[in-house]
């Protein structure tokens, strides 16, 4: 087992490994850049190494410093989160170079997952459903078409080298084709540095539903079942949940995508935690998009229900172990629901928020965990991702964790700096989304159909009065001016005022 | 004691008698209504204040001359004021006199679009601020000429900032 | 179901009652004594009633002014908690007469479990095994010496009307059995106002092992598996498990444990939620002891390993639904562990530490639960029980749940008053604790045994550093004083200092 | 700067430069050491150390004349303080002179045992504090007579707070 493992990320995830490593009895290294002298992973962590300045290129993302900082606190293993240099095979690979264990899959199998068309390949060659399209990038116009036509419209061009909807179009009819393919091919240029595009079968009101695998370094691999990550803005999940609300419908789809995904991982000699994602139509028809090789965000749904800790799995693996686990040792319980608190600001075009936090009060009790990266008093920098923690909660039916999510919300406190949290608690009451009616354009519907709202009188009261209270002490000098001049509207109850 | 309450844009008067920790209120303004609260700052900037039974936190953050007042997770924008500096109001600039172009979002200005004493159409873009990983390109609100630029490339910015001048 | 529930309580399991009140979309109302206007409890509900001064016999006891304050506000629910009101039959039946549900047992129920010799005849009439011992209250010494004889000595004088360990008295030889029989009865007329006492066969090294049974009103009981509370001070828990170590071994005492608590609950004709508790010898036989007829402090470790949320189902009885679960529905995941956090001071006589909490955070992450009754600048009064929060953690295994249990303690941070969180840092740690070698003799042991861990060296810098920083920023007019003159006792390093 | 430090009854003296976030430190006494420290105080109280790469987050809360220090669970009574006044020490009060019988935890006095000049043996029971239900009975520290009642039945009291005198 390992001494001494240095963990390289910042914010919640570096605090969920650090967690996990002090249940190990492992000793935990942070890194930090100078803007993050302050951040709670760094307070959390045994020791805690700079690295170079706030820019990500020159502290998170710097390799060789991060392995200086490795071999300069003697630590024998590298977790990377999520993120960052998680998924960078050059990096695992130096690590494996240096005879530092890095904690995830082997370089190979990340540079393999890296390529979206390497990875479609490989689900072929694994006999997975993939969306159908064309396999490799496509230069020519001409080809596009034939394959389009082939596939059948409406279908979608999609950049082979990134995501994030960068390069990115949706063609109705043939006429469109051409256009599109050279607005595409010149955005994903501009975002990737390659212009390479491919085709897909445009699914209508797609889910994203992915499955959780983990395997040992021995070639013993199995799945923890599926999530759903339907609730999107941006590409950007914001909602994750599993069982997937479309598995409790359709039981058997469980088992199927749990297999698919296992002959895709296996195909790639797959080991340590990884996801597999794909597009799921509301039949229940699922096809491959990508491999995640590494552990995700919202594994923590995955936790809940199967009971498995994900993070020790990672680093007993890393570590040599077998795991003992076999498939029909899994059983999965109840629901859970994670929602991830932003600092950004719903109501102003969900502009970022950093700045320093005034009041942080986290939410307890049954069936309710957070895996925060903020603390009262805390400055949020300008400079990393708006991700301020997780909240997630199980319940024995999936009623019941929206319930509990719900109860959660309206106790998370997070003031000073805006946050996306009252998104949620309309989302729990949204007879759509409890219906569990999900689909990836779900949330910018929900944006155009939510209605803030009404404020309730007795509140606005309390909110007058608890103001007054506090300048009453304040300017406590200012004591019993003469009554004001009636000059104020008076125009009586209005509708909005409950 | 007396105050002259706005929030949300609404005017209110509101008249306290405190007696211990209950108050004996009259709220005068939209809302007309008067009664009896307990109320007690619990953590510095956190009330706890009953109405009747009714049970609500209130949390204050100062912003500005404001306060922000959350309950039930609503946000509320609240000044509070005597009477006789009701006159300190923001003026709004019309739109034939100079406008202020201000930060939406805290961030950094990473890059400057234009020139002071430089041309602009209504919607050009100006100046581009960024905070985590999100790029937000401010633009100009009306046609006429750059009379300020208060920005400096790569410095930080707060939200509502004064950026550029558009005269 | 209820629209609007009373909860007869303060502290943790006043905001665990609200808690799950919310998550049903049930109205909550507090009750505060003048010394809680601050309190957790009537922070969180959504309603408040003041029902009297501070003395716990004029709030929290006074039955008549609860039921007061629930037709005030419109309750049709009462929900008691543990402790205060919740095993008073002639509340319970004042609440049905009322008219309002009192969410528990019946007070049928509650009054025939009132007397340990009731409880313990209604077990011998249900074939469940009980310590042997006189079924009656004895006055007569000669009748004690004639039945000390058949039961074999060592035996245990105790008092019929109470525990807590007044007016009991062990007995090894015949001749202590006239003068402890003298005390005890005494003893036992002072604390309770009834002196009658009763003897019962001593068990050597006893585990104090509980059943956890849940009824609806329709003539359904099941059991949720057992607790394990033998740590414990002065017949006070202060650590719980689930499952017990023992079962961990001997896994068919589960069944029979749970078999015999059943026998029992259905002979008091029992229903809602209830506890049994039983003695264990370290071979596995079992002894009733007495039944709980309430809620039970350590319920979240049942919550936590079979997914069963106890209030929820509590108030879903209460208001008349059938339980669904079967006890073959019932499967136990993992193993939890629960901790007391009490404002008490474990070097200086575990004396009570009431007053400000000047610093509050609570530890979170996967498989952790805080239920808490306090907050960052509560001030913690003199006048009630002093459990500030109860700490459970959840793991795989045991010994990932004592790892974990010692990570999330290391994150609580009470400060300003003094807690007992540095014990539980030690228990974690003991082989004795780690070996489940558990009785309820085994905190007293522990505390002989347990010695302060040295301070580290370093570590002792670091505050000397972080006081200093403090006090150079605040007296930073004392600039630059002269060295001092070299009186310090510089005996070297020693050897505590690592 | 200098301090004069005193930590669980073990003196020491410090020296420390600060040089931004960083501080050169020389410490002598029971351990003598130096060397860098980065200190930051990340909210009221809390600091964060940084002693090489070891970390310790250190929280101080003030104790009457005291700091209490918590570092790693554990609890250290410091006080720090110049060179000059050194004279300010708790002097303990002889056996042979008047004895103060402290609190030994907050609590109400529910009962006085004893009478102003009332003679009492060591041991003898003097006062009884409750809090939290748990009754904490006072005794004589050594025989004498009752000199000073400072507690009245019914009141809150503080712990170390004076309750009676013996002499």
């Amino acid at each position: 087992m390992f001494k001494k493992v240095l963990v390289a990320n910042r914010g919640e995830i570096a605090i969920r490994v650090i967690r996990a490593l002090r249940e190990m009895a492992i000793r935990s290294v942070a890194v930090y850049s100078e803007a993050d002298r302050q951040a709670l992973h760094v307070l959390m962590a045994d020791e805690a190494v700079l690295i170079g300045p706030a820019p990500s290129t020159e502290s998170y993302l710097a390799g060789s410093r991060i392995l200086e900082a490795t071999r300069e606190t003697g630590s024998d293993g590298i977790h990377p989160g999520y993120g960052f240099l998680s998924e960078n095979a050059s990096f695992a690979k130096a690590c494996e170079e240096s005879g530092i264990k890095f904690i995830g899959p082997s370089w190979r199998a990340i540079e393999q997952m890296g390529s979206k068309t390497a990875a479609r390949r490989l689900a072929m060659e694994a006999g997975a459903p993939i969306v159908p399209g064309t396999e490799h990038g496509i230069e020519d116009f001409k080809k596009a078409r034939t394959a389009a036509a082939e596939i059948g419209y409406p279908v979608l061009l999609k950049a082979a080298a990134g995501g994030g909807g960068k390069g990115m179009r949706r063609v109705e009819r043939e006429e469109q084709l051409e256009p599109a393919m050279r607005d595409a091919r010149s955005e994903a240029e501009r975002a990737f540095g390659s212009g390479e595009v491919y085709l897909e079968k445009l699914i209508e009101r797609p889910r994203h539903i992915e499955v959780q695998v983990l395997g040992d370094e021995h070639g013993h691999l199995i799945h923890l079942g599926e999530r759903e990550c339907s609730i999107q803005r941006r590409h950007q999940k914001v909602v994750e949940e599993s069982p997937s609300p479309l598995v409790l419908v359709k039981p058997e789809l469980r088992e199927n995508i749990g297999e698919a995904a296992l002959r895709i991982a296996r195909q790639a000699g797959y080991y340590n935690a990884g996801t597999l994602e794909f597009l799921a139509d509301q039949q229940g028809n699922f096809y491959f998009l990508e491999m995640n090789a590494r552990l995700q965000v919202e594994h923590p749904v995955t936790e809940w229900v199967t009971g498995i800790d994900l993070v020790h799995w990672q680093i007993r693996i890393a570590s040599g172990e077998r795991l003992p686990l076999q498939q029909g040792d899994i059983q999965w319980r109840g629901s859970a629901i994670e929602c991830r608190v932003y600092a950004e600001d719903p109501d102003n075009n969900f502009f970022p928020s950093p700045g320093k936090i005034a009041q942080y009060v986290e939410p307890s009790g049954p069936g309710v965990r957070v895996d925060a990266g903020v603390y009262p008093g805390f400055v949020v920098p300008i400079e990393y991702d708006p991700l301020l923690a997780k909240l997630s909660v199980w319940g024995e039916t999936r009623e019941t964790a929206i319930h509990r999510m719900r109860r959660a919300v309206a106790e998370f406190r997070v003031l000073g700096i805006v946050t996306n949290l009252r998104l949620f608690l309309e989302l729990m009451d949204d007879p759509r989304f409890v219906a569990g009616e999900l689909h990836t354009g779900f949330l910018d519907d929900f944006m155009k159909r939510v209605r803030q709202p009404e404020t309730d009188r007795t509140s606005l009261i309390a909110s007058i009065l608890a103001a007054a209270h506090s300048e009453g002490a304040r300017a406590s000098d200012l004591t019993s001016t003469t009554a004001p001049s009636p000059v104020w509207r008076t125009e009586g109850r209005r509708a909005l005022l409950r | 004691m007396t105050f002259r309450v706005e929030i949300d844009g609404q005017e209110y008067s509101l008249d306290v008698e405190r007696n211990g920790s209950h108050s004996e209120y009259r709220l005068l303004g939209l809302i007309n209504t008067s009664g009896t609260a307990s109320l007690a700052e619990v953590m510095p900037g956190v009330f706890s204040v009953l109405l009747e039974n009714r049970n609500f936190t209130v949390h204050l953050v100062p912003n500005g001359d404001n306060v922000e007042v959350w309950t039930n997770g609503q946000r509320h924008m609240i000044s509070i004021a005597d009477t006789r500096d009701r006159s300190r109001k923001n003026k709004n600039l019309g739109p034939s006199g100079p406008m202020e172009v201000r930060a939406q979002m805290p961030g950094r200005v990473i890059k400057l679009l234009v020139q002071p004493g430089e041309a602009v159409e209504a919607g050009q873009g100006l100046i581009v601020v960024e905070a985590m990983k999100m790029q937000n390109e401010m633009k100009a609100p009306k046609r006429g000429s750059i009379s300020k630029i208060r920005a400096v490339e790569g410095a930080t910015v707060a939200a509502g900032e004064p950026l550029v001048v558009v005269e």
